[in-house]
């Protein structure tokens, strides 16, 4: 596991749920906690607080916050009470 | 690749004798441009014969029909008389392809590509159609049973073309059906197919028959066994398994990407048995 | 937040049936497809494909192709420099491989002549020496642990181990505890699957013509989904700045996601590179087949408990596919929307992506999600059987709703299936009367949508007309719902706005046109862009006014004073506004960038009533009808073209549509003749019914529409069928002889 | 081997050209003449996109060599709309959006505008199987269809 996050300490704890083949990579959580107030930060604190989830993270994701999929929008302002889900990166045809 | 557009039946003979073998007749070619496209074929000479005013004719003859070999299906199924006469062969000629393939197929183009598939062929076969043939050694007519000998190979000796289909006279009560299988309703070869024809008598019993099938084997069959079942019978049902089991068992399929041996087997005696109710039908009809 | 877009308002052009400017000149034969440029000098380029379905090439002699008058470039996959791993990577060795053939029809050398028939000859000249390798073209066969091996060094990092290194990817979703969830069910059955492999089969062949410049810039015409996409591939593969390199999307003839990345276009750009002219590449319909991108082949085990009152308690599946011989991510869309449709307390997919040795897949409306949804909506129709109960009804007593937790993770916000399958359960056609050898068959459907990168600029001309310029190749109708939605929110005559699909060299990034996204994503920022354009005009007539811009709005087309206070003008119109635009500042645009987001996911319901020949198999589909939501039908004629395009798709891969492929791997269909998509006459009229729902991520309410319809037909003709015959049917497509059989009970 | 010269009517105008022995009429349409509105998607004959008439009968041009053409009157979508005015078919297509990527719609107009000539009145089946050889990959036929009686029937009522 990764040392201790250095973060200001406004930054609300976020929950971050994650889809089952990447349970893995945190150690068999479903759902983790990070702190954040955007898109980026998230994906930022999950790659540096689960290393194994990175490879994911490099092929692309996507975040559903409170029920709606965000492609990849990093500035997109995440809610502390906000449902947040990790998401493959979507494409469509 | 050379074209030639003669105009008389001698040109075209002398033309095919000129060339060796590397020339092939032009009708229709809905499928001879397909297989020259796919380089299946390369021919250095296409003959086409459209050009030849006798070969764009239906005509009657001895109470019968001859059909020019480049007569198309549009122009044989605006034909009301021979429609008539022929109902099973009219729709059979005009299940070749599309509307746009139907202004250019041709039956002796249909005949000479000998897919065991070909829609015009088994009810030709029905019909007892004689295709006549031009050639180096003059014109002889044969049976349209004993052209194709093969999947792609005819009986045609080198040089010879077909000029005409000929139909015989019909006997009163008499009339001829063909039904396919195809996946979808339209644009498929045939995964079975049957022609029936056949002759009624007063009492509604059936005299003569003659039941062909296409698919299910290297060339479309004539089954003497499902003449067998049919004749003295009035098509009950006893006679109508008769012959669905006759054609079933006349039948030697392959499986390919159209269908199976199973499948093929079931329903060429499915189409077998549907299309004599058919003619049946028709042949009451023409009392 | 893309949720409070959305306003309630009067619309006055939007819902309309507009003619669709595009239209005539489609109608007249002067659109202009990807095939149909001609530029002086242009060469033609042919390509040279593999009849092996998995070879080494240990040579290629191109000298005696080179050698032919004629001739003025040989291209093989040694011309092309080498990049980073990644797709731009995958592309370049599809579109021409480099050390292996790893599939039937795969490009090994390509020509550029002064003909057609020179080309030809050509390639004929073309000596490859091949080894031929084992291959394997099924999923279960490439999945086994000593599978001949497609390509090395994909496998990704959490897949199970006890496979072949073909099985590359795996990805689990779902909640709750499965044990539990089944313990509760009445019965629990467990089902497997297969669907075959499809191609979009849009009528237009894939064509390119490409120019490049002794300057080392490039013109790249070409028929496509996403000219931008085809860019950034494209100047990657051939190492070159994006900029230098100008693509221009032709009229577009068909894609459903098989134009969305490159086949040919990078082979093009090569030939013409090497040759010093432009060289026009068309694909002839068999390479499109052998060549371009089917979609996915898959095999599915579902397991699904339900109670006897038809409430499922627990589901789950494991999904394998297959996309040919380069990676995909279909899989996961799959796994993530097989049962989106169901409020489930316990569920889980697994799904596996396998590499065989076929075309590299590329995306189909709706990727993965038609073959999932088909195997769990027959298992739910197999169970309504068992129980007795109606189709519909169990489907609404389990249906996914607000506040439910979908299957993929999230909680869904407002959603529109409830409603979607209450319109099916009272519409006519559900009740109406069944003849003989007919049954009726339902099933659910469901997709994400995308919104996505999207660049649009709204002029207003000198006169006060309109020019939209957007860049998503206009596959459906697009233009006319942009033209629509621009002249609403200005409030001007829809006639005075033309929207025009420009080039890679005339506005910023768009991504490709898929997912659903264009109305959605390219309308939202037409009207923003609209919006942008409203505030200048209104600054504009402020300063002629003499007053605040804040005391002016916009209204009906003109710049008004706000109020009584503003002061009294009359009102100034657009075309006023625009006349004088050169001396009040200058011309006058809007435009707006975006990653657009708040697409939508989107749920349809299909209702088909089928009669199957018990003695041949065959099916006729006597009466079908779509029920979809579509948030805000801009253009309903062309929403409805949508869900009936789709549906009629879905019908051609339920009854007759596969790839088949013989011993030595060899495609034996590439040709419409045996590749048998539905003809007119083996169609009813498809019913198209409407539900609009507003999208709260988009300003007027847009939902996308271009995919849902074709997820729902496969099961819906499957539970159809199955009910008919009285026997379940298990297989894609249900080709009569698979139907006999199962008659016949085989 | 010398190309062939070919004069024909195209159109209702004369038109010639030379081509090659084993060329198309569609090759010849659409690369020596330029006529781009008939469209080639699959050259095998399947697909109807390279439908015109010639001598007033529907073909596919994909199928028939551009030499056979001599002396023929040939009918593409080019013609099908005098000057600017649409011609029935035309119109009815855009109102009821019978296209949606427009690729097969030259193909269908040409071989409606065919049928409607041969058979004012048909029925809906009969539109289906006289069309059965054009694909469209879109619509699901189900506009188009709905085109082609509306426009069957303004012109029986012209």
């Amino acid at each position: 596991m990764a040392s201790a996050p250095v973060t200001p300490p406004d930054k609300p704890r976020i929950k971050v749920r994650l889809w089952g083949s990447l349970r893995a990579a945190t150690g068999g959580k479903e759902e983790v906690e990070v702190e954040a107030t955007n898109f980026k930060q998230v994906i930022d604190a999950l790659a540096r607080d689960y290393p194994a989830l990175r490879p994911q993270i490099e092929r692309g994701v996507s975040l559903a916050i409170d029920g709606v999929i965000y492609k990849e929008s990093w500035f997109t302002p995440i809610n502390p009470d906000s449902e947040v889900v990790l998401m493959p990166l979507m494409v469509g045809g | 690749m050379q074209y030639l557009a003669p105009t008389s039946v001698d040109e075209v003979v002398a033309a095919l004798a000129q060339a060796d073998g590397r020339a092939r007749v032009l009708a229709g070619g809905t499928d001879l441009l397909v297989q020259m496209k796919s380089d299946m074929i390369a021919p250095d000479i296409l003959v086409d014969i459209k050009r030849i005013p006798e070969l764009r004719e239906i005509t009657r003859e001895g109470g019968g029909w001859r059909i020019g070999a480049a007569v198309s299906g549009a122009e044989f199924n605006e034909h009301a008389d021979i429609c008539a006469d022929w109902p099973g062969l009219a729709e059979a000629f005009d299940l070749i392809g599309s509307t746009q393939v139907q202004g250019r197929c041709t039956l002796a183009g249909n005949l000479c590509n000998a897919s065991p598939a070909a829609d015009s062929v088994p009810a030709m076969v029905a019909a007892d159609a004689v295709a006549r043939v031009a050639g180096p050694n003059g014109t002889r007519d044969v049976p349209v049973v004993d052209i194709p000998v093969g999947p792609g190979k005819t009986s045609l000796a080198a040089g010879e073309f077909i000029t005409s289909i000929f139909l015989p006279a019909r006997a009163p009560r008499s009339a001829d059906a063909y039904l396919r299988f195809i996946p979808r309703t339209e644009m498929d070869i045939a995964v079975a197919s049957a022609g029936v024809s056949l002759t009624l008598d007063d009492d509604g019993s059936c005299v003569a028959a003659r039941v062909a099938l296409g698919a299910v084997a290297p060339t479309v069959l004539l089954v003497e066994k499902a003449t067998a079942a049919l004749i003295g019978t009035r098509l009950e049902g006893a006679a109508l398994a008769a012959l669905a089991q006759a054609c079933e068992s006349a039948a030697t399929p392959i499986d390919d990407k159209r269908g199976t041996v199973e499948f093929r087997k079931q329903v060429v005696g499915v189409l077998a048995r549907r299309a004599a109710r058919v003619a049946q039908n028709r042949a009451e009809e023409r009392a | 937040m893309a949720l409070d877009e959305y306003e309630k308002r009067d619309f006055k052009v939007v819902g309309k049936r507009m003619p669709r400017p595009d239209a005539i000149d489609k109608v007249t034969g002067r659109a202009l497809y990807g095939a149909d440029m001609h530029v002086p000098g242009m060469l033609v380029g042919k390509i040279l494909r593999s009849p092996h379905a998995h070879a080494r090439i240990k040579a290629i002699d191109t000298s005696a192709a080179e050698a032919l008058e004629g001739v003025r470039a040989v291209v093989t996959g040694a011309d092309f420099p080498d990049i980073a791993p990644g797709e731009a990577r995958n592309v370049r060795d599809n579109t021409m491989a480099r050390d292996k053939a790893l599939y039937d029809g795969h490009a090994v050398a390509a020509v550029a002549a002064t003909s057609a028939a020179i080309a030809r000859k050509a390639l004929k000249l073309i000596r490859v020496e091949y080894e031929i390798l084992p291959h394997v073209t099924e999923i279960s066969d490439a999945m086994k642990p000593d599978a001949p091996v497609v390509q090395e060094g994909f496998v990704q990092e959490n897949v199970p181990e006890g496979f072949s290194e073909n099985v590359i990817s795996y990805h689990q979703y779902g909640h709750g505890d499965l044990d539990a969830g089944f313990a509760q069910a009445d019965k629990v059955i467990t089902r497997r699957f297969r669907t075959a492999a499809t191609h979009q089969g849009y009528i237009e062949p894939h064509a390119a013509l490409a120019s490049f410049g002794a300057d080392g810039t490039a013109d790249l015409w070409v028929c496509t989904q996403g000219h931008y996409f085809v860019r950034q591939l494209c100047a990657e593969i051939l190492q070159m700045d994006q900029a230098q390199l100008r693509v221009t999307a032709s009229e577009i003839g068909g894609g459903f996601g098989g134009k969305t990345t490159c086949f040919i276009e990078p082979v093009a750009l090569m030939l013409s590179k090497k040759a010093g002219a432009p060289v026009k590449l068309v694909m002839t319909r068999q390479e499109v087949f052998r060549a371009s991108g089917p979609t996915v082949s898959s095999e599915i085990e579902v397991r699904m408990g339900m109670t006897k009152d038809g409430r499922i308690t627990a589901a789950e599946a494991e999904l394998h596919y297959q996309g040919g011989a380069f990676p995909n991510i279909t899989v996961q869309f799959g796994a993530m929307a097989a049962f989106a449709c169901y409020d489930l307390q316990a569920v889980q997919t697994r799904g596996y992506n396998v590499l065989t040795n076929r075309p590299k897949q590329a995306a189909y409306r709706a990727p993965g999600a038609p073959m999932a949804i088909y195997a769990v909506e027959s298992v739910v129709d197999e169970l309504c059987q068992e129980f007795d109960l109606d189709p519909l009804e169990v489907r609404l007593k389990n249906a996914a709703r607000k506040g439910t937790r979908a299957s993929y993770g999230p909680t869904y916000p407002d959603i529109g299936l409830v409603a979607t399958l209450e319109a099916a359960q009272a519409h006519p056609h559900y009740s109406a009367p069944l003849g003989p050898n007919q049954a009726r068959g339902v099933a659910c459907g469901f997709w994400f949508n995308f919104g996505g990168d999207t660049s649009v600029s709204l002029s207003v001309d000198f006169d006060g007309s309109i020019t939209v310029t957007e860049g998503n190749p206009d596959i459906g109708g697009s233009r006319v719902s942009i033209a629509m939605m621009a002249a609403e929110e200005l409030g001007v005559p829809y006639e005075s706005v033309r929207a025009v699909v420009t080039d890679t060299g005339s506005l910023g990034h768009n991504e490709v046109t898929d997912g659903s996204r264009v109305t959605f994503a390219v309308g939202l920022a037409t009207i923003k862009a609209a919006r942008a354009a409203k505030r200048e005009m209104c600054r504009r007539a402020a300063k002629i006014w003499g007053i605040d811009e804040d005391a002016v709005v916009w209204e009906d087309g003109c710049a008004k004073p706000a109020g009584p206070n503003a002061g009294k003008f009359e009102p100034l119109s657009i075309k006023e506004i625009a006349a004088k635009s050169s001396r009040t500042g200058g011309p006058i645009s809007g435009h707006h960038e975006v990653n657009a987001e708040g697409a939508g996911v989107s749920f349809g319901v299909h209702i088909a009533d089928v009669e199957v020949d018990p003695e041949t198999g065959h099916t006729k589909v006597v009466r079908y009808t779509v029920f979809q939501d579509a948030g805000k039908a801009v253009h309903p004629a062309y929403v409805e073209g949508q869900m009936q395009g789709g549906a009629a798709q879905g019908i051609g891969w339920a009854l007759n549509e596969e790839y088949i492929y013989d011993e030595q791997g060899r495609l034996v269909n590439p040709g419409f003749l045996d590749y048998r998509i539905p003809v007119a006459s083996d169609l009813p009229y498809i019913d198209a019914v409407i539900l609009e729902i507003p999208n709260p991520g988009h300003p007027y309410g847009v939902r996308g529409v271009g995919e849902t319809g074709i997820v729902p037909p496969l099961a819906t003709l499957s539970n159809a069928v199955s009910r008919a015959i009285g026997r379940r049917m298990y297989e894609l497509p249900m080709s009569p002889p698979r139907i006999l059989k199962a008659i016949k009970g085989g | 081997m010398s190309k062939i010269h070919v004069k024909t009517r195209i159109n209702g105008e004369a038109a010639e050209f030379l081509c090659e022995p084993d060329e198309t009429l569609l090759e010849a349409l659409r690369d020596r003449l330029h006529l781009t509105g008939t469209k080639e998607g699959c050259g095998s004959g399947d697909c109807g996109a390279c439908s015109v008439t010639v001598n007033g009968r529907l073909v596919a041009s994909c199928l028939m060599l551009a030499a056979e053409a001599e002396g023929a009157e040939i009918g593409t979508i080019e013609g099908l709309a005098k000057g600017a005015e649409l011609d029935v078919l035309q119109r009815k297509f855009v109102e009821h959006a019978a296209l949606q990527c427009g690729i097969c719609t030259p193909g269908f107009l040409v071989a409606s505008k065919a049928l409607l000539e041969k058979n004012p009145d048909p029925t809906e089946e009969e539109v289906r199987y006289w069309l059965a050889g054009n694909l469209c990959r879109c619509t699901g036929y189900d506009k188009i269809i709905r085109a082609v009686l509306d426009a069957a029937a303004e012109m029986r009522r012209a």
